[in-house]
Protein backbone atom coordinates (compact mmCIF):
# COMPACT_ATOMS: atom_id res chain seq x y z
CA UNK A 1 0.00 0.00 0.00
CA UNK A 2 1.53 3.02 -0.81
CA UNK A 3 -1.22 5.84 -0.55
CA UNK A 4 -1.95 7.87 2.52
CA UNK A 5 -0.16 11.32 1.59
CA UNK A 6 -0.77 11.82 5.33
CA UNK A 7 2.11 9.93 5.83
CA UNK A 8 4.62 11.43 3.65
CA UNK A 9 8.15 10.07 4.26
CA UNK A 10 11.31 12.18 4.88
CA UNK A 11 14.26 12.01 2.82
CA UNK A 12 15.62 8.31 2.65
CA UNK A 13 12.68 6.78 5.10
CA UNK A 14 9.24 5.60 5.47
CA UNK A 15 6.32 5.79 7.51
CA UNK A 16 4.60 2.92 8.43
CA UNK A 17 1.75 1.92 10.48
CA UNK A 18 1.83 -0.04 13.01
CA UNK A 19 -1.31 -2.31 15.11
CA UNK A 20 -1.72 -3.62 18.39
CA UNK A 21 -4.11 -6.50 19.45
CA UNK A 22 -5.20 -8.37 22.52
CA UNK A 23 -2.73 -8.44 25.12
CA UNK A 24 0.06 -5.93 23.08
CA UNK A 25 -3.10 -3.33 22.82
CA UNK A 26 -4.20 -3.65 26.45
CA UNK A 27 -0.54 -3.44 27.80
CA UNK A 28 0.09 -0.50 25.37
CA UNK A 29 -2.78 1.43 26.36
CA UNK A 30 -3.40 1.98 22.13
CA UNK A 31 -3.71 -0.02 19.12
CA UNK A 32 -2.35 1.97 16.50
CA UNK A 33 1.32 3.68 16.14
CA UNK A 34 2.69 5.43 13.12
CA UNK A 35 6.53 4.39 12.85
CA UNK A 36 9.15 5.91 10.77
CA UNK A 37 12.27 3.83 9.42
CA UNK A 38 15.16 4.40 7.29
CA UNK A 39 15.14 2.49 3.74
CA UNK A 40 15.29 -0.31 3.45
CA UNK A 41 13.73 -1.53 6.33
CA UNK A 42 12.39 -5.25 7.38
CA UNK A 43 9.82 -6.45 9.97
CA UNK A 44 12.80 -7.02 12.53
CA UNK A 45 13.92 -3.27 11.96
CA UNK A 46 10.65 -1.96 12.60
CA UNK A 47 10.58 -4.85 16.18
CA UNK A 48 14.08 -3.44 17.31
CA UNK A 49 13.26 -0.01 16.69
CA UNK A 50 9.90 -0.39 19.05
CA UNK A 51 11.37 -2.35 21.64
CA UNK A 52 14.54 0.58 21.72
CA UNK A 53 11.81 2.51 24.42
CA UNK A 54 9.32 1.41 27.12
CA UNK A 55 6.84 0.69 27.56
CA UNK A 56 6.54 -1.78 24.27
CA UNK A 57 10.35 -3.21 25.46
CA UNK A 58 8.04 -4.72 28.42
CA UNK A 59 5.14 -5.83 26.06
CA UNK A 60 6.37 -6.96 22.37
CA UNK A 61 8.79 -9.75 22.38
CA UNK A 62 11.99 -10.15 20.27
CA UNK A 63 10.27 -12.34 17.70
CA UNK A 64 7.02 -11.54 17.35
CA UNK A 65 4.23 -13.28 15.12
CA UNK A 66 3.33 -10.16 12.63
CA UNK A 67 1.40 -9.20 9.57
CA UNK A 68 1.98 -6.75 6.89
CA UNK A 69 -0.97 -5.52 5.33
CA UNK A 70 -3.20 -8.33 6.36
CA UNK A 71 -1.03 -10.99 5.71
CA UNK A 72 1.11 -13.24 7.61
CA UNK A 73 4.73 -12.35 7.29
CA UNK A 74 8.75 -13.20 8.52
CA UNK A 75 10.81 -10.68 10.53
CA UNK A 76 12.49 -10.43 7.08
CA UNK A 77 9.35 -9.35 5.46
CA UNK A 78 10.48 -6.00 3.67
CA UNK A 79 8.34 -3.03 4.66
CA UNK A 80 7.10 -0.26 2.07
CA UNK A 81 5.98 3.34 2.73
CA UNK A 82 2.71 3.20 4.14
CA UNK A 83 2.38 -0.22 5.31
CA UNK A 84 0.12 -1.73 7.58
CA UNK A 85 2.46 -3.57 10.44
CA UNK A 86 0.30 -5.85 12.60
CA UNK A 87 1.86 -7.18 15.77
CA UNK A 88 -0.75 -10.65 16.79
CA UNK A 89 -0.39 -12.19 20.10
CA UNK A 90 0.17 -16.07 20.23
CA UNK A 91 -3.28 -16.69 18.31
CA UNK A 92 -6.06 -18.51 20.02
CA UNK A 93 -8.79 -18.70 16.99
CA UNK A 94 -11.56 -21.06 16.26
CA UNK B 1 -22.64 -14.08 4.28
CA UNK B 2 -19.53 -12.68 5.27
CA UNK B 3 -16.84 -14.74 7.47
CA UNK B 4 -17.09 -12.71 10.30
CA UNK B 5 -20.15 -12.34 12.65
CA UNK B 6 -21.04 -10.99 16.10
CA UNK B 7 -24.53 -12.96 16.17
CA UNK B 8 -24.67 -16.44 16.93
CA UNK B 9 -23.70 -18.86 14.25
CA UNK B 10 -26.17 -20.02 12.26
CA UNK B 11 -25.32 -23.52 11.50
CA UNK B 12 -28.48 -24.79 9.42
CA UNK B 13 -27.70 -21.75 6.77
CA UNK B 14 -24.06 -22.62 6.37
CA UNK B 15 -25.54 -26.16 5.41
CA UNK B 16 -28.03 -24.92 3.36
CA UNK B 17 -25.19 -22.67 1.62
CA UNK B 18 -22.95 -25.76 0.38
CA UNK B 19 -26.48 -27.97 -0.24
CA UNK B 20 -27.30 -28.74 -3.72
CA UNK B 21 -28.27 -32.29 -5.51
CA UNK B 22 -24.75 -33.42 -6.85
CA UNK B 23 -22.95 -32.70 -3.39
CA UNK B 24 -23.97 -35.64 -1.17
CA UNK B 25 -21.51 -35.20 1.46
CA UNK B 26 -20.98 -32.42 3.69
CA UNK B 27 -19.05 -32.49 6.80
CA UNK B 28 -19.18 -29.80 9.14
CA UNK B 29 -17.02 -28.54 12.42
CA UNK B 30 -18.30 -26.48 14.85
CA UNK B 31 -15.92 -25.24 17.34
CA UNK B 32 -17.94 -24.18 21.05
CA UNK B 33 -16.57 -22.00 23.96
CA UNK B 34 -15.45 -24.72 26.30
CA UNK B 35 -14.77 -24.33 30.09
CA UNK B 36 -12.05 -25.79 32.23
CA UNK B 37 -9.77 -23.05 33.22
CA UNK B 38 -8.10 -23.21 36.17
CA UNK B 39 -8.61 -19.86 37.83
CA UNK B 40 -12.58 -20.56 38.41
CA UNK B 41 -15.52 -21.35 36.43
CA UNK B 42 -15.61 -19.37 33.25
CA UNK B 43 -18.98 -17.51 32.10
CA UNK B 44 -18.15 -16.47 28.55
CA UNK B 45 -15.04 -15.62 26.25
CA UNK B 46 -14.57 -12.26 24.80
CA UNK B 47 -13.24 -13.46 21.33
CA UNK B 48 -11.84 -10.50 19.43
CA UNK B 49 -9.93 -10.01 16.10
CA UNK B 50 -8.03 -8.17 13.77
CA UNK B 51 -10.87 -8.39 11.66
CA UNK B 52 -9.57 -6.92 8.20
CA UNK B 53 -6.96 -9.55 8.13
CA UNK B 54 -9.24 -12.38 9.66
CA UNK B 55 -11.84 -12.00 6.73
CA UNK B 56 -8.86 -11.63 3.59
CA UNK B 57 -6.89 -14.79 5.78
CA UNK B 58 -10.06 -16.89 6.01
CA UNK B 59 -10.97 -16.45 2.08
CA UNK B 60 -7.13 -17.45 1.72
CA UNK B 61 -7.31 -20.86 3.04
CA UNK B 62 -10.60 -21.30 1.69
CA UNK B 63 -9.13 -20.60 -1.60
CA UNK B 64 -6.23 -23.10 -1.07
CA UNK B 65 -8.26 -25.67 0.00
CA UNK B 66 -10.77 -24.85 -3.34
CA UNK B 67 -7.37 -25.37 -5.33
CA UNK B 68 -6.56 -28.82 -3.33
CA UNK B 69 -10.74 -30.03 -3.57
CA UNK B 70 -11.98 -28.39 -6.52
CA UNK B 71 -15.44 -30.27 -6.77
CA UNK B 72 -15.70 -28.95 -2.86
CA UNK B 73 -18.21 -25.83 -1.66
CA UNK B 74 -17.35 -24.72 1.31
CA UNK B 75 -19.07 -22.16 3.73
CA UNK B 76 -17.25 -20.74 7.18
CA UNK B 77 -17.63 -18.59 9.88
CA UNK B 78 -16.28 -16.90 12.81
CA UNK B 79 -18.15 -15.54 15.86
CA UNK B 80 -16.20 -12.24 17.81
CA UNK B 81 -17.22 -10.57 20.76
CA UNK B 82 -18.86 -11.88 24.24
CA UNK B 83 -20.11 -16.15 23.56
CA UNK B 84 -21.32 -17.70 26.27
CA UNK B 85 -19.94 -21.33 27.66
CA UNK B 86 -21.26 -23.98 24.70
CA UNK B 87 -22.09 -21.65 22.18
CA UNK B 88 -20.27 -22.14 18.77
CA UNK B 89 -17.66 -19.72 17.82
CA UNK B 90 -16.50 -21.06 14.86
CA UNK B 91 -18.23 -23.26 11.94
CA UNK B 92 -16.27 -24.75 8.78
CA UNK B 93 -18.80 -26.95 6.56
CA UNK B 94 -17.12 -28.11 3.39
CA UNK B 95 -19.85 -29.96 0.94
CA UNK B 96 -18.32 -32.55 -1.62
CA UNK B 97 -19.62 -35.48 -4.36
CA UNK B 98 -18.59 -38.44 -1.90
CA UNK B 99 -17.79 -38.28 1.94
CA UNK B 100 -13.97 -39.13 2.24
CA UNK B 101 -13.01 -35.18 0.66
CA UNK B 102 -15.31 -33.70 2.54
CA UNK B 103 -13.92 -35.10 5.51
CA UNK B 104 -10.26 -33.90 4.83
CA UNK B 105 -10.90 -30.30 3.26
CA UNK B 106 -13.22 -29.32 6.55
CA UNK B 107 -10.33 -30.91 8.84
CA UNK B 108 -7.77 -28.94 6.66
CA UNK B 109 -9.65 -25.93 6.64
CA UNK B 110 -10.26 -25.45 10.16
CA UNK B 111 -6.59 -27.02 10.87
CA UNK B 112 -5.24 -23.76 9.19
CA UNK B 113 -7.96 -21.53 10.74
CA UNK B 114 -6.94 -22.79 14.27
CA UNK B 115 -3.16 -21.78 13.20
CA UNK B 116 -3.74 -18.71 11.18
CA UNK B 117 -6.62 -17.15 12.15
CA UNK B 118 -6.12 -13.17 13.79
CA UNK B 119 -8.35 -14.03 16.99
CA UNK B 120 -7.53 -13.58 21.12
CA UNK B 121 -9.94 -14.98 23.96
CA UNK B 122 -10.12 -13.39 26.57
CA UNK B 123 -11.89 -15.58 29.79
CA UNK B 124 -14.35 -14.04 32.09
CA UNK B 125 -15.04 -15.20 34.99
CA UNK B 126 -18.17 -15.39 37.09
CA UNK B 127 -16.47 -13.90 40.20
CA UNK B 128 -16.10 -11.07 37.12
CA UNK B 129 -12.21 -11.69 36.68
CA UNK B 130 -10.66 -12.03 33.63
CA UNK B 131 -7.79 -13.52 32.02
CA UNK B 132 -6.37 -14.08 28.23
CA UNK B 133 -6.38 -17.30 27.17
CA UNK B 134 -3.32 -18.64 25.05
CA UNK B 135 -3.39 -22.22 23.14
CA UNK C 1 -35.76 -38.49 19.70
CA UNK C 2 -34.90 -41.67 18.03
CA UNK C 3 -32.30 -42.80 15.10
CA UNK C 4 -35.19 -43.28 12.38
CA UNK C 5 -37.55 -40.52 11.29
CA UNK C 6 -39.59 -40.08 8.72
CA UNK C 7 -39.65 -35.90 9.10
CA UNK C 8 -36.57 -33.37 7.35
CA UNK C 9 -33.69 -34.31 9.50
CA UNK C 10 -33.25 -31.08 11.90
CA UNK C 11 -29.45 -30.74 12.32
CA UNK C 12 -29.27 -28.36 14.38
CA UNK C 13 -31.59 -30.19 16.91
CA UNK C 14 -29.03 -32.98 16.61
CA UNK C 15 -26.29 -30.40 17.53
CA UNK C 16 -27.65 -29.29 20.62
CA UNK C 17 -28.60 -32.49 21.79
CA UNK C 18 -24.60 -32.89 22.28
CA UNK C 19 -23.52 -29.38 23.19
CA UNK C 20 -22.06 -28.94 26.08
CA UNK C 21 -19.36 -26.36 28.24
CA UNK C 22 -16.30 -29.73 28.11
CA UNK C 23 -16.97 -31.02 24.32
CA UNK C 24 -15.11 -27.93 22.37
CA UNK C 25 -15.48 -29.88 18.72
CA UNK C 26 -18.50 -31.12 17.03
CA UNK C 27 -18.01 -32.48 13.66
CA UNK C 28 -21.60 -33.59 11.36
CA UNK C 29 -21.48 -35.27 8.67
CA UNK C 30 -24.76 -34.70 6.73
CA UNK C 31 -25.67 -37.21 3.65
CA UNK C 32 -28.42 -35.99 1.27
CA UNK C 33 -30.22 -36.70 -1.89
CA UNK C 34 -27.69 -37.29 -5.08
CA UNK C 35 -29.22 -37.18 -7.90
CA UNK C 36 -26.82 -38.82 -10.47
CA UNK C 37 -28.53 -41.52 -12.43
CA UNK C 38 -28.21 -42.44 -15.85
CA UNK C 39 -31.54 -43.15 -16.77
CA UNK C 40 -32.53 -39.73 -16.53
CA UNK C 41 -33.02 -37.04 -13.71
CA UNK C 42 -33.90 -38.16 -10.23
CA UNK C 43 -36.77 -36.40 -8.30
CA UNK C 44 -36.51 -37.82 -4.99
CA UNK C 45 -35.59 -40.90 -3.67
CA UNK C 46 -37.44 -43.27 -1.77
CA UNK C 47 -35.90 -44.64 1.20
CA UNK C 48 -37.09 -47.45 2.74
CA UNK C 49 -35.42 -49.65 5.70
CA UNK C 50 -35.93 -52.54 8.32
CA UNK C 51 -37.03 -50.04 11.01
CA UNK C 52 -36.10 -52.43 13.92
CA UNK C 53 -33.19 -53.37 13.00
CA UNK C 54 -32.56 -49.54 11.67
CA UNK C 55 -32.67 -48.53 15.29
CA UNK C 56 -30.84 -51.44 17.08
CA UNK C 57 -28.49 -51.67 14.41
CA UNK C 58 -27.54 -47.92 14.75
CA UNK C 59 -27.51 -48.36 18.49
CA UNK C 60 -24.71 -51.02 18.46
CA UNK C 61 -22.75 -48.93 16.22
CA UNK C 62 -22.81 -45.90 18.46
CA UNK C 63 -22.02 -48.05 21.50
CA UNK C 64 -19.42 -48.96 19.87
CA UNK C 65 -17.78 -45.86 18.93
CA UNK C 66 -18.53 -44.98 22.94
CA UNK C 67 -16.23 -47.89 23.85
CA UNK C 68 -13.31 -46.60 21.53
CA UNK C 69 -14.16 -42.69 22.28
CA UNK C 70 -15.51 -42.71 26.00
CA UNK C 71 -15.39 -38.78 26.18
CA UNK C 72 -17.31 -38.20 22.69
CA UNK C 73 -21.09 -37.81 22.63
CA UNK C 74 -23.35 -38.71 19.84
CA UNK C 75 -26.52 -38.13 17.85
CA UNK C 76 -27.69 -39.61 14.67
CA UNK C 77 -30.70 -39.80 12.49
CA UNK C 78 -31.67 -42.14 9.31
CA UNK C 79 -34.90 -40.06 7.32
CA UNK C 80 -37.25 -42.75 5.71
CA UNK C 81 -39.53 -42.41 3.04
CA UNK C 82 -39.86 -39.67 -0.06
CA UNK C 83 -36.71 -37.25 0.27
CA UNK C 84 -36.35 -34.57 -2.31
CA UNK C 85 -32.87 -34.28 -4.17
CA UNK C 86 -30.50 -32.21 -1.77
CA UNK C 87 -32.84 -32.48 1.01
CA UNK C 88 -30.40 -34.77 4.19
CA UNK C 89 -31.21 -38.50 4.17
CA UNK C 90 -28.41 -39.20 7.50
CA UNK C 91 -26.78 -37.08 10.34
CA UNK C 92 -24.34 -38.15 12.26
CA UNK C 93 -22.92 -35.94 15.19
CA UNK C 94 -19.83 -36.54 17.64
CA UNK C 95 -18.76 -33.84 20.14
CA UNK C 96 -15.26 -34.26 21.55
CA UNK C 97 -13.06 -32.25 24.15
CA UNK C 98 -10.73 -32.22 21.03
CA UNK C 99 -11.80 -31.66 17.56
CA UNK C 100 -9.61 -35.41 16.35
CA UNK C 101 -11.53 -37.25 17.97
CA UNK C 102 -14.51 -35.81 17.15
CA UNK C 103 -13.34 -36.11 13.43
CA UNK C 104 -12.17 -39.84 14.07
CA UNK C 105 -15.74 -40.82 15.50
CA UNK C 106 -17.89 -39.07 13.74
CA UNK C 107 -16.27 -40.72 10.40
CA UNK C 108 -16.30 -44.17 11.99
CA UNK C 109 -19.95 -43.87 12.54
CA UNK C 110 -20.66 -42.76 9.24
CA UNK C 111 -18.67 -45.53 7.60
CA UNK C 112 -19.57 -48.01 10.07
CA UNK C 113 -23.64 -46.74 8.96
CA UNK C 114 -23.43 -47.10 5.24
CA UNK C 115 -22.14 -50.89 5.86
CA UNK C 116 -24.83 -52.16 7.96
CA UNK C 117 -27.55 -50.20 8.15
CA UNK C 118 -30.60 -51.79 6.79
CA UNK C 119 -31.84 -48.87 3.96
CA UNK C 120 -32.47 -49.26 0.57
CA UNK C 121 -32.98 -46.51 -2.24
CA UNK C 122 -35.56 -46.32 -5.07
CA UNK C 123 -35.10 -43.42 -7.70
CA UNK C 124 -38.17 -41.82 -8.91
CA UNK C 125 -37.78 -39.86 -11.89
CA UNK C 126 -39.05 -37.36 -12.88
CA UNK C 127 -41.15 -39.20 -15.16
CA UNK C 128 -42.25 -41.31 -13.20
CA UNK C 129 -40.20 -44.35 -13.45
CA UNK C 130 -38.60 -45.94 -11.05
CA UNK C 131 -35.58 -47.91 -10.21
CA UNK C 132 -33.62 -49.34 -7.08
CA UNK C 133 -30.27 -47.64 -6.45
CA UNK C 134 -27.54 -50.58 -4.99
CA UNK C 135 -24.20 -49.43 -4.88
CA UNK D 1 -36.31 -65.29 20.85
CA UNK D 2 -37.83 -68.17 21.88
CA UNK D 3 -41.79 -67.10 21.91
CA UNK D 4 -43.89 -67.25 19.54
CA UNK D 5 -47.04 -69.97 20.71
CA UNK D 6 -48.72 -69.49 17.42
CA UNK D 7 -45.26 -70.92 15.45
CA UNK D 8 -45.82 -74.16 18.01
CA UNK D 9 -43.21 -76.89 16.11
CA UNK D 10 -44.06 -80.15 15.01
CA UNK D 11 -41.27 -82.98 16.75
CA UNK D 12 -37.43 -82.19 15.85
CA UNK D 13 -38.46 -79.49 13.58
CA UNK D 14 -38.60 -75.35 14.33
CA UNK D 15 -40.73 -72.84 12.46
CA UNK D 16 -39.08 -69.21 12.05
CA UNK D 17 -40.63 -65.79 10.25
CA UNK D 18 -38.78 -65.03 7.21
CA UNK D 19 -38.65 -61.61 6.59
CA UNK D 20 -38.03 -59.64 3.08
CA UNK D 21 -37.48 -56.22 2.03
CA UNK D 22 -36.81 -53.85 -0.99
CA UNK D 23 -36.59 -55.38 -4.02
CA UNK D 24 -36.59 -58.75 -2.28
CA UNK D 25 -40.10 -58.32 -1.14
CA UNK D 26 -41.50 -56.15 -4.37
CA UNK D 27 -40.22 -59.19 -6.58
CA UNK D 28 -42.05 -61.65 -4.08
CA UNK D 29 -45.11 -59.83 -3.99
CA UNK D 30 -45.44 -60.07 -0.14
CA UNK D 31 -42.90 -59.66 2.81
CA UNK D 32 -43.39 -62.07 5.43
CA UNK D 33 -43.29 -66.33 5.20
CA UNK D 34 -43.60 -68.45 7.97
CA UNK D 35 -40.90 -71.56 7.39
CA UNK D 36 -40.51 -74.59 8.93
CA UNK D 37 -36.97 -76.36 8.98
CA UNK D 38 -36.17 -79.68 10.50
CA UNK D 39 -33.77 -79.12 13.31
CA UNK D 40 -30.32 -78.10 13.81
CA UNK D 41 -30.92 -75.51 11.22
CA UNK D 42 -28.81 -72.66 9.93
CA UNK D 43 -29.37 -69.35 7.80
CA UNK D 44 -28.07 -71.22 4.54
CA UNK D 45 -30.55 -74.38 5.66
CA UNK D 46 -33.08 -71.61 5.40
CA UNK D 47 -31.60 -69.81 2.49
CA UNK D 48 -31.87 -73.45 0.46
CA UNK D 49 -35.52 -74.75 1.14
CA UNK D 50 -36.79 -71.35 0.27
CA UNK D 51 -34.83 -71.42 -2.91
CA UNK D 52 -35.97 -74.71 -3.93
CA UNK D 53 -39.10 -73.47 -5.37
CA UNK D 54 -40.35 -70.75 -7.70
CA UNK D 55 -40.85 -67.25 -7.25
CA UNK D 56 -37.92 -67.39 -4.29
CA UNK D 57 -35.30 -69.20 -6.31
CA UNK D 58 -35.44 -66.10 -8.89
CA UNK D 59 -35.35 -63.59 -6.15
CA UNK D 60 -32.98 -64.42 -3.59
CA UNK D 61 -29.37 -65.47 -4.39
CA UNK D 62 -27.65 -68.81 -3.15
CA UNK D 63 -25.55 -65.93 -0.54
CA UNK D 64 -27.95 -63.57 0.48
CA UNK D 65 -27.16 -60.81 3.43
CA UNK D 66 -29.45 -61.91 6.55
CA UNK D 67 -30.08 -60.76 9.83
CA UNK D 68 -31.42 -62.92 13.02
CA UNK D 69 -33.53 -61.49 15.65
CA UNK D 70 -32.48 -57.82 13.56
CA UNK D 71 -28.66 -58.55 14.09
CA UNK D 72 -26.65 -59.04 10.64
CA UNK D 73 -25.94 -63.19 10.54
CA UNK D 74 -23.94 -64.73 8.79
CA UNK D 75 -24.80 -67.82 6.41
CA UNK D 76 -23.83 -70.96 9.27
CA UNK D 77 -25.69 -69.37 12.00
CA UNK D 78 -27.66 -71.44 13.93
CA UNK D 79 -31.60 -70.85 14.18
CA UNK D 80 -33.58 -71.13 16.93
CA UNK D 81 -38.12 -71.70 17.02
CA UNK D 82 -39.34 -68.03 16.74
CA UNK D 83 -36.56 -66.78 15.15
CA UNK D 84 -36.59 -63.24 12.79
CA UNK D 85 -35.09 -64.27 9.61
CA UNK D 86 -34.74 -61.21 7.62
CA UNK D 87 -33.10 -61.36 4.01
CA UNK D 88 -31.43 -57.61 3.02
CA UNK D 89 -30.58 -56.43 -0.81
CA UNK D 90 -27.58 -55.02 -1.26
CA UNK D 91 -27.18 -52.50 1.79
CA UNK D 92 -27.37 -48.38 0.08
CA UNK D 93 -28.40 -46.52 3.22
CA UNK D 94 -26.54 -43.53 3.95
Amino acid sequence: MHTGDELAPTAGTITIECRFFARYAEALGRDVLPLELPQPATVADAVRELRSASPLADVLPERPLAAVNREHAPLEGRLAHGDELAFLPPLAGG
Amino acid sequence: MGYCTHEPIDVERLLAAVADGERGGTVAFVGSVRGGAEDGPVAAIDYSGYEEMLTEEFDRIIVEARERWPDVAFAAQHRLGRIPLGEPSIAIVAAAPHRSEAFEACRQVIEEAKRRLPVWKKELFEDGGTRWRER
